[in-house]
């Protein structure tokens, strides 16, 4: 009896339904119900939120030019003046790594988007039409996917030279194959439902099918997944800096601020180092923080 | 007859034999020496590259004719020293330079060294061979040779159209190895056979280069050490953290940048370190066969415009070195005098001064502070190169001109430049030797294959074979600094900096000299020793 | 009534909630009833009115989180299961009290043969060597009319047709002879012919055995044959209980009116059978934002002002038929 | 069975075929090659030079003619010679591969190891503070660029311990084998340590949700048993499939890796290979990679039919 009490007594069943909020139905109080019941994902959509914010106010976050050299202040400490110091050049790390914010944003969104894009026309066209073209796209995505991503977006990059468009689509190819297959399983799964069912026995046309009814329902997924490859997108573009072929200089991309001549400053200049690396984990964290919460909302198979 | 170089030939000989001796009384025999190597070399094969990743691992397996003495960092004339030679001499009214064969020198693998493997390595750098190489960049070093002659299998005599003093200077370079005449091209990319102190044990591609005590070595006593391997690391950072933790007893020769250089002495107190010129000169090639750099103006701005000072504080913290085309002094024999210098547009101290003069010729030219000038500025993908790009751009922008930095990958580096798809491109010209001949011949010749910019003055041609047939030092100084500031005020090929970089290694490692005027002679190691 | 030793469970104003995104629900709110030995209680309901969480919640098995039991008791053989620690109401699960699922196709774990199942289920209660659970595990199956037990033990789920996944539910939930076995819609997911069969072995074995057996369904013509009292759920509430005979014969609540009628197989004597087959207009309230008063006057034609504004008591309306509506007494006149 | 087998080798041929297709056309797009790179790095070229090497390389061939060439190779086990260092391609790519193997090995025993049991617990410690800490760890494993991580800890390994976990090619004992891959074997484990974590939790709540899992409580089996004995059982399947693509993904994290650690593996060599034109490595390698992926997910495959009694492949 005794553990019975104790447990019950510490609910007071009116009390937890206020707090729960679960009169909200809408508005800020909704949000902040999620918010709490979700509490890393709301730390990711702040993060991402900052992130973003940080992108397109670049230019009046940053307190000083990116690209501008500066002799007398080269390798100069975090101060009042350089909140994160200054590179070998003179430039301001801060305002670097604030505008390096749009690259990354760029380069993540830009791929993601791209590749999103062309993978949800083939899996929806692979998945709704089978038959040869689905034939050819499996084996297509099966050889994609049996090259390593980077080994491929390296070779990518090469070809196309190092600049942010080459970057992006270096980035955004192998990411097309796994869209692809999902939105081609989900595709599969739902010309099988009623609904599209009744659609046809309407004498709907199958391109306007797919458009308004398939895609609609394959988009829970879709943004789980694109928010997942988010993250690893800008991931990418850091390896590929690091190796040399990513985002050119005098571009601030995160991943070449660390990589190569930077990490000859890891000791002597550590701020050089630490504060881009700081800002890429922390970005791609958020996106992961917030695509995760996502997936939790979005897909009710996940729901714990 | 003789000539004055002779002289100064046996003149340091004898300097050689006095410190010899002295090294030897000190040096310890054994230990193997470890040293990280920046990037794995393409091939073995020394005539075949033209970068010193190849000399620094395998200039220890050869000998030349005659060498830079190793232990003393200048290199010149009077430093000269026979080493598969006994003894030279010009004869032949200075068109004729004879050696006299070192007797008894064997190959790594067994066979005899004579007279036949000289002919036979300078027939083939003069493409006179039926063996070719896959790649032969100094062939022009001997286009002034008509013949290698041999007399006997202990004499062989270099036969010029006219006298090259300067014949000698190339010839002691680290670049200028005698092969072995039974050892294909291609055997000697991959397992390189030669008569030096080392013998070439494996080399792993990416991975490893390993050498070892060559026992027969002529010079008795030598060398000290068991052996040399290089771990190939081409990331910087791991490779200086790897010295330090003392994984290593020596840096890769002048390839510790200046910042580095000070982690290195924060971190390791003991670790001896030098910093020195490596006559490397950091320069802008000019597309002057397309606008906008066809106009004359527009070239004299871009010169002016540069903040020379600047670019060597931020480059090397104030330790590099402003000049023309020759290594400035005093490490540089052929630098012209200070006023000299700066009395060439754009060398003056007054940075503001230049610029306020190349705004108005940018002005001239039609441009302004309403209407920049759009430039792309190539150049490779690597570190040392884009740096000074990055700097470059950021100074042009006081001249409303807009740089856009264009990097290209090495692969493409080359056929862009010869294709004169560029406006401005930052190149690094490394000069095997300190010597005019080598440098105003090489890039700035009519016809020459390193002349990327194409520049060509008939003038200046005339100059230059002046220069080179001169055998008074002196005269010839003078006239190396007229050609020198010629070709600066044409803006031919507008030299930034001279770089300094330093070179590192544990107190326990004796006998290394680092060359104050050249990156690719000073590495037989023979006389490296370990204290341990 | 029958005395106390007779009664296998006592389940008291038991509340069950969930946390989830859409805010607190109350699955089961302030639910008492009583099985007794041999005795059979059918809890009907649409899905969604809380049947299953009740069931659940009898077990303590209501997923945590996001679901929690925040009242009540549950009273089974005297014990209150509520107070017990994890431990001790492991030893009672599927020993004292057991419970049969709606899905026998993913209700075995598809991976462990079937026989191992049902070894495990024995010697988790009863300490019995693996030849001697064994031999029990076959006689179980022999039980529940598997042909060729033995082989039938060495086989996993997916090899099995519906029907006898439900009879090897059966046998594992039996195995350990439990006071009160909880069907949760054993019959739902099986073809119509199989369904007489599970529900009349259930009904066979719950005889032989002596065992109190809640019955999950929202199947009136399943309770009518089975049942001999039937609590109706809406919306996490007991809205009426009674026999099944005094249920049929005169539902005192309007929504019991409408299940009856949306059935034309069953016809409640006083209900005439309607051609369509759903008469309750609209559909279960989302449990988060129930209305102040009776949850189902939104979709209640007899609804009148007092309905929305104040939940109606439980009351008695004789004979212990329980029915909680303002107009219980006009019901029958009404329709 | 065996119409499956047959079936499915034919894919895999399918697939392996396509991506020779692939990789031989990919890297003649890029621009530039071994010529371009040999003249570039010399500072000079000369047509006749560069033409004699070009046909001595047989690059000046049409397309076609080289594939075949290089597929014909192939298949009879000739590999070619590496255009770098003229030495067969084969005695290049071999030796580096079991250091690349054991490192990747290392890395997904470490993966395996720490990443399923910390699922597991976070999945079944859901909602509690352990499973958030656990997730938020996991997230960072994945957010970190594994290359700042290698190089963070090469510094403070100097830094402390005034040493570093450097490659040693001939580690005299076992301990020393073991530090020489141990260290950038974890730097990039965690990464995929994450991965599997991640797979392993969610695979693990999948199935706790199930309701054979609700079946096994029912029964009164204890938290340890339904969590190990019955969900584990199902749960794992995913996660050996994530394991196996990872064993491909794990090929990028090495090239990073490999490049910060210095380790004279095949990822870095393989970037090298691919910065050189040097086509008949990097060509004969991806092929090799591609082979070990494809056997993987093979592998994997017949693996579920091992775990999962429902799949008896009578397709």
């Amino acid at each position: 009896m005794l553990v019975a009490e104790r447990r019950m007594a510490t609910i007071d069943y009116d009390l937890e339904l206020k707090r729960a909020g679960a009169n909200a139905t809408g508005g800020w109080r909704r949000v902040l119900f999620l918010a709490r019941r979700h509490v890393l994902g709301a730390a990711g959509l702040i993060i991402m939120t900052v992130f973003v914010f940080t992108a397109i106010f670049a230019n009046v976050l940053a307190r000083f030019d990116p690209l501008t050299v500066d002799a007398a202040h080269a390798l100069a400490r975090p101060s009042a003046a350089h909140w994160m110091g200054t590179d070998s050049f003179g430039r301001d790390v801060f305002s670097r790594i604030i505008h390096g914010a749009r690259i990354s944003l760029a380069v993540g969104l830009g791929s993601t988007a791209l590749g999103g894009t062309i993978g949800v026309i083939v899996g929806l066209t692979s998945g709704y039409l089978s038959g040869w073209f689905d034939l050819v796209f499996q084996r297509v995505s099966d050889i994609l996917q049996a090259l390593p991503l980077l080994v491929l977006a390296l070779v990518m990059t090469a070809a196309l030279g190092p600049s942010l468009p080459n970057v992006i689509i270096a980035i955004a190819i192998p990411l097309i194959p796994t869209v692809a297959r999902v939105i081609r399983a989900n595709t599969l799964a739902l010309r099988e439902q009623p609904f599209v069912e009744a659609a046809k026995s309407i004498g709907m046309s199958e391109v306007r099918i797919a458009v308004r009814h398939v895609l609609p329902n394959t988009l829970a997924p879709l943004i789980v997944l694109a928010t997942a490859q988010l993250g690893s997108t800008i991931l990418t573009e850091a390896s590929l800096s690091f190796l040399g072929l990513g985002i050119p200089e005098p571009y601030p991309s995160w991943g070449r601020m660390l990589s190569e001549s930077a990490a000859e400053y890891v000791r002597t200049a550590p701020w050089l180092v630490i504060f881009p690396g700081i800002a890429i984990s922390l970005a791609v964290f958020g996106t992961n923080l917030f695509g995760d919460a996502l997936r939790d909302i979005l897909d009710p198979r996940q729901r714990g | 007859m003789r000539s004055v170089w002779a002289l100064a030939a046996v003149a340091a000989l004898s300097v050689l034999t006095v410190s010899t001796t002295t090294l030897a009384d000190e040096g310890k025999q054994g230990g193997i020496l470890r040293i990280y190597h920046r990037d794995s070399p393409g091939n073995a094969s020394i005539h075949e590259g033209a970068t010193y990743s190849l000399n620094v691992p395998f200039m220890p397996v050869f000998n030349n004719l005659v060498i830079y003495k190793q232990d003393v960092a200048q290199n010149s004339m009077d430093t000269i020293v026979p080493e598969l030679a006994e003894s030279w001499a010009w004869v032949n009214d200075n068109k004729t330079l004879t050696f006299k064969l070192r007797q008894g020198v064997k190959w790594h693998d067994g066979k005899p060294f004579t007279s036949a493997d000289v002919k036979c390595t300078f027939d083939m750098l003069m493409g006179k061979s039926q063996q070719k190489f896959r790649q032969n960049p100094r062939k022009a070093w001997y286009n002034e040779v008509n013949d290698v002659t041999t007399n006997g299998d202990f004499e062989v005599s270099f036969n010029l159209k006219r006298p090259q003093p300067s014949l000698l200077a190339l010839l002691a370079s680290g670049y200028t190895p005698v092969y072995p005449c039974h050892v294909s091209p291609a055997e000697m990319r991959t397992h390189p056979i030669g008569t030096g102190p080392f013998k070439f044990v494996e080399f792993k591609a990416n991975e490893s280069i390993k050498l070892t005590r060559n026992p027969d070595y002529w010079r008795k006593g030598r060398p000290y050490l068991d052996g040399i391997e290089f771990t190939i690391i081409p990331n910087r950072s791991t490779a200086i953290l790897a010295f330090v933790a003392g994984k290593f007893d020596m840096t890769f020769p002048t390839e510790v940048s200046i910042p580095l250089l000070k982690d290195v002495k924060s971190q390791d107190p003991t670790a001896v370190c030098v910093v020195e010129p490596n006559n490397v000169s950091t320069n802008i090639i000019v597309n002057s066969t397309a606008a906008p750099f066809d106009n004359a103006d527009i070239r004299r701005a871009m010169a002016l415009a540069l903040d020379r000072k600047a670019f060597i504080n931020i480059m090397f913290e104030g330790q590099g070195d402003i000049g023309g085309t020759m290594e400035p002094a005093p490490a540089g024999l052929w630098a012209m005098p200070k006023e000299m210098l700066e009395s060439i547009p754009g060398y003056g101290p007054d940075v503001k001064a230049n610029r306020e003069e190349a705004k108005k010729l940018m002005q001239k030219a039609g441009y302004g502070p309403d209407k920049h000038l759009a430039v792309k500025v190539s150049t490779r993908n690597i570190p040392v190169y884009r740096d000074p790009a990055v700097i470059l751009i950021d100074q042009l922008k006081s001249i409303y001109i807009d740089g856009e930095l264009d990097v290209v990958e090495t692969a493409n580096w080359f056929p862009k430049i010869a294709r004169k798809d560029y406006m401005l491109g930052l190149n690094l010209t490394g000069n095997a030797v300190d010597d005019p001949d080598q440098s105003f011949y090489e890039n700035y010749s009519c016809g020459s294959e390193r002349n990327y910019t194409n520049y060509c003055n008939k003038e200046i041609e005339k100059l230059f074979d002046a220069q080179s047939q001169e055998t008074d030092v002196n005269k010839r100084k003078k006239l190396v600094w007229e050609i020198d500031k010629k070709l600066q005020e044409d803006v031919a090929r507008p030299i930034i900096f001279h770089a300094r970089t330093g070179t590192c290694w544990k107190p326990y490692v004796k006998g290394v000299t680092v060359m104050s005027n050249s990156s690719y002679n000073g590495y037989r190691y023979e006389d490296v020793w370990m204290d341990k | 009534m029958a005395d106390m030793s007779d009664l296998v469970l006592d389940v008291k104003n038991l509340r069950t909630v969930f946390f989830t995104n859409s805010g607190l629900f109350k699955a089961v709110d302030d639910v008492s009833f009583t099985v007794r030995r041999g005795e059979t209680l059918a809890i009907v309901g649409e899905s969604g009115c809380g049947k299953s969480v009740t069931a659940l919640s009898l077990l303590r098995l209501v997923p945590d989180p996001p679901g929690r039991i925040v009242g009540g008791s549950v009273t089974l053989e005297g014990t209150d299961l509520l107070t017990l620690d994890d431990a001790e109401m492991r030893a009672i699960r599927g020993n004292r009290i057991s419970m049969i699922f709606q899905e026998p196709m993913t209700s075995l774990n598809p991976v462990m043969r079937i026989g191992h199942q049902i070894v495990e289920a024995v010697r988790l209660h009863r300490n019995m060597s693996a030849k001697e659970a064994h031999d029990l595990a076959i006689e179980m199956l022999r039980l529940v009319r598997i042909p060729e037990p033995a082989r039938r033990a060495r086989e996993y789920p997916h090899q099995l047709s519906g029907g006898m996944r439900q009879r090897a539910m059966i046998a594992m939930a039996l195995a350990c002879r439990p006071a009160l076995l909880i069907a949760d819609e054993p019959t739902t997911a099986l073809d119509v012919t199989i369904q007489a069969q599970i529900l009349a072995l259930i009904l066979d074995l719950q005889k032989e055995l002596g065992t109190g057996l809640v019955l999950i369904t929202h199947d009136l013509g399943v309770v009518a044959q089975t049942a001999q009292r039937v609590i109706v759920m809406y919306a996490g509430k007991k809205v009426e209980e009674a026999s099944v005979e005094a249920l049929f014969a005169a539902p005192k609540h309007p929504y019991t009116r409408g299940l009856m009628a949306s059935i034309p197989a069953v016809p409640a004597s006083d209900v005439a059978p309607q051609a369509r087959l759903n008469e309750i207009p609209g559909t279960v309230p989302s449990l988060v934002r129930l209305p102040a008063g009776c949850a189902f006057a939104p979709r209640c034609k007899l609804a009148i002002k007092r309905c929305q504004e104040e939940y109606p008591p439980l009351a008695d309306w004789g004979g212990g038929h329980l029915a909680a509506c303002w107009r219980a007494a006009e019901v029958a006149e009404v329709a | 069975m065996f119409a499956y087998l047959v079936r499915r080798l034919f894919l895999m041929l399918v697939t392996l075929f396509g991506i020779s297709i692939v990789i031989f056309f990919l890297l003649r797009i890029v621009p530039g090659n071994i010529v371009d790179i040999l003249f570039a790095a010399a500072g000079y070229v000369d047509p006749a030079d560069k033409a004699n090497l070009e046909k001595e390389l047989g690059i000046d061939q049409p397309l076609v003619v080289q594939y075949v060439h290089w597929i014909g190779g192939f298949l009879r086990g000739d590999f070619g010679y590496s255009y770098v260092s003229e030495k067969p391609a084969l005695q290049e790519i071999l030796p580096r591969i079991p250091i690349t193997a054991r490192l990747a090995g290392l890395a997904l025993l470490f993966s395996a190891s720490i990443g399923i049991p910390l699922g597991v617990i976070s999945a079944v410690k859901q909602g509690t503070k352990l499973d958030y800490a656990l997730r938020v760890v996991s997230l960072s494993g994945l957010s970190l660029p594994s290359f700042w991580l290698g190089l963070l800890i090469l510094t403070a390994s100097v830094a402390m311990f005034g040493q570093m976990p450097i490659f040693n090619p001939n580690p005299q004992t076992w301990l020393e084998a073991f530090a020489t891959y141990a260290v950038p074997a974890a730097a990039v484990g965690f990464r995929s340590a994450a991965l599997t974590m991640r797979i392993t939790r969610s695979s693990m709540l999948e199935v706790l949700r199930q309701d054979y899992i609700r079946t096994a409580r029912a029964k009164g089996a204890s938290d340890a048993a339904v969590n190990y004995h019955h969900a584990l059982k199902n749960a794992i399947l995913p996660v050996i499939t994530v394991i196996g693509i990872e064993a491909a993904f794990l090929i990028g994290g090495l090239i990073v890796t490999e490049t910060v650690f210095n380790i004279p593996g095949v990822a870095r060599f393989l970037v090298e290979a691919i910065r050189w034109r040097d086509y008949p490595i990097v060509q004969n390698l991806v092929m090799f990679i591609a082979v070990v992926v494809v056997f993987a997910n093979f592998t994997v495959d017949m693996l579920y039919a091992v775990f999962d009694p429902r799949i008896r492949f009578t397709e």
